[in-house]
């Protein structure tokens, strides 16, 4: 399953209720949410955690946009709008957690 | 429409601060006309949507919340509320306008993963 | 693959309603259909032709009409949306036409994946 | 008392236009004046006359009008908010204009309090 | 100085931005917010200690039609839309944090 | 318009993600055309309105992030960041395309406590 966060993690509990339900499968960060998938911010000790039991991935066109495209942690997959297609097609159902 | 699909709703949001709540009503009677399967869960503030006892009078607004009452007739059975999300808003089974079924985090998770459909609101 | 969309936002305000349209652009480059896109709550705002940017900026509404020129793509936006906010046959855009929500759940069930974008 | 009040957010998804609305009506009853309305951002999409909600509910845009036409509350709706969402003086509804920017300063300027409702 | 939050606290920043960064003075919550001011709620202790420093101020109105008028925080002032109106004549200047 | 009022911009949104940071500069240099004392503060998400190097072409929306180094042309000069959300975010002032005085959160409080009108965005 495809977990799709489009908020601010710093700021909205998406991530983190996305994080506390969902099993596994995949997370895709866009819009807002990209913050979460850069170095030096308060969640990245969380974010590298869940990288346990899920592959992150972040969508670098949004990342760019916001100045941070330098800033990915390691094991984060970056992807492009292709790939976020890619993503949906691959999992099975995916959710946006609006 | 012969296959049915498995359709979720998945209600974060709290009422009548945002029109979520009521346009997700909406869309789950419609589902169960068209034959799907369908689940409604409450998570987050979510779960509000669902407390007893509103009164919409003072802001002027549709008391929509009867409306959980009257999902039973349409055949729509399938309502689940996360535990954490009650319990983080003092929130009991009592407190809830229809009976539910109360699921922890990780058995939310696991239904969502079985399903076809999501649709977020 | 055959791809539903839905869109609940409306244009500018949020990014919703780019994300999703860059997406559908990404899909169609790859070989997928995009067999709907669902306007929904705020996101019906997509579908006004009064719209009038600034000429440096984006013009989100054209953008979603020639999308359904190009490739077919069935712009749907919600009646009862669409009558609490001002969207009629009046002020609609090319390419978008006015139904139901059972045209949301057709798109669940007759799909193969629906991504919703909103707020 | 002289108010100014911001509106950011479009009629029914959130409840921002009700709160603001509530907040005049009761500004009015307590003797203080409602000064200016400045719609901004989506909430330029309260002030089209096309709207048409269900007959059960409230009617939000014609509810501003009529406090425009009893209490000479003056509606102003942004210009260049309203052009990128297709609000023009063609489905203008009585009792708001369209106008700059300068006229929230001016609301900021001139009334002993301005007050904000948005998402 | 009054502080206006429209937001829930228990899904977004705003009550907990507000309290980390405003002096004192007082707070109104409206909309969504309201949940903030309710009994056996997670947040209550934060409710509680932030009222050392703030009246905390919440909109019946918005309260009644989430149903839960009966389980206000002793302490939280229960105000109508009058109150409210009053609340902002009455302070030197308001901010909404959206 | 014979008297001056402190006008205070509090920006605590992300850019792009929503259309208010782009807002916020256009009624900030009409205010500062109005002849008003100008502040703009940034604390939350707002703090990443300022970060260096975005690059909008992928998204195909306005970079309008250059518009903060004209600030200084039209006098806007007061720019405070709430240290506190810089930290959470990993950022410093190497990392933001304009001058700005770092303040702490009790710092800002007492600046918003001294505004004649705080405009949110």
């Amino acid at each position: 399953m495809l977990h799709i966060i489009n908020k601010s993690a710093l700021s909205n509990g998406s991530f983190e209720s996305c994080l506390r339900t969902a099993e596994s499968g995949e997370i895709l960060l866009i819009e807002d949410a990209v913050y979460a998938a850069t170095k030096g911010s308060a969640l990245e000790a969380k974010v590298r955690e869940a990288m346990g039991r899920f592959k992150i991935n972040v969508l670098m066109p949004d990342l760019e946009a916001r100045g941070l495209a330098d800033r990915v942690i390691e094991g984060v997959s970056p992807v492009d709008y292709g790939g976020f297609v890619d993503l949906v097609a691959g999992n099975k159902n995916c959710q946006s957690w609006l | 429409m012969s296959d049915v699909k498995k359709f979720m709703f998945v209600n974060r949001k709290a009422p009548h601060g945002t029109i979520y709540a009521l346009e997700s009503l909406e869309v789950v009677l419609i589902t169960a006309a068209f034959d799907q399967d369908v689940s409604l869960v409450f998570l987050d503030d979510g779960v509000y949507q669902l407390k007893k006892g509103q009164q919409t009078k003072g802001i002027e607004t549709k008391n929509f919340s009867t409306t959980y009452r009257a999902l039973d007739g349409y055949d729509i059975e399938k309502l689940y509320v996360e535990k954490e999300s009650m319990d983080a808003r003092g929130l009991t089974e009592d407190d809830l306008l229809v009976d539910v079924t109360v699921l922890t985090s990780k058995e939310m998770g696991a239904l969502m993963g079985q399903q076809d459909v999501v649709l977020s609101f | 693959m055959k791809f539903g969309i839905v869109v609940n936002e409306g244009p500018y305000q949020h990014q919703a309603s780019d994300s999703a349209y860059l997406f559908c652009k990404a899909a169609i480059a790859k070989g997928h259909t995009v067999w709907r896109v669902f306007f929904y709550h705020d996101g019906v705002n997509n579908a006004t032709k009064l719209t009038d940017p600034p000429q440096d900026d984006r013009h989100i509404v054209n953008r979603w009409s020639k999308l359904a020129e190009e490739h077919g793509v069935d712009l749907v936006v919600c009646v009862a949306a669409a009558m609490r906010r001002g969207i009629r046959d009046e002020n609609l855009a090319a390419g978008f036409r006015i139904s139901g929500l059972g045209q949301l759940v057709e798109a669940g069930t007759l799909t193969d994946r629906l991504v919703t974008f909103g707020d």
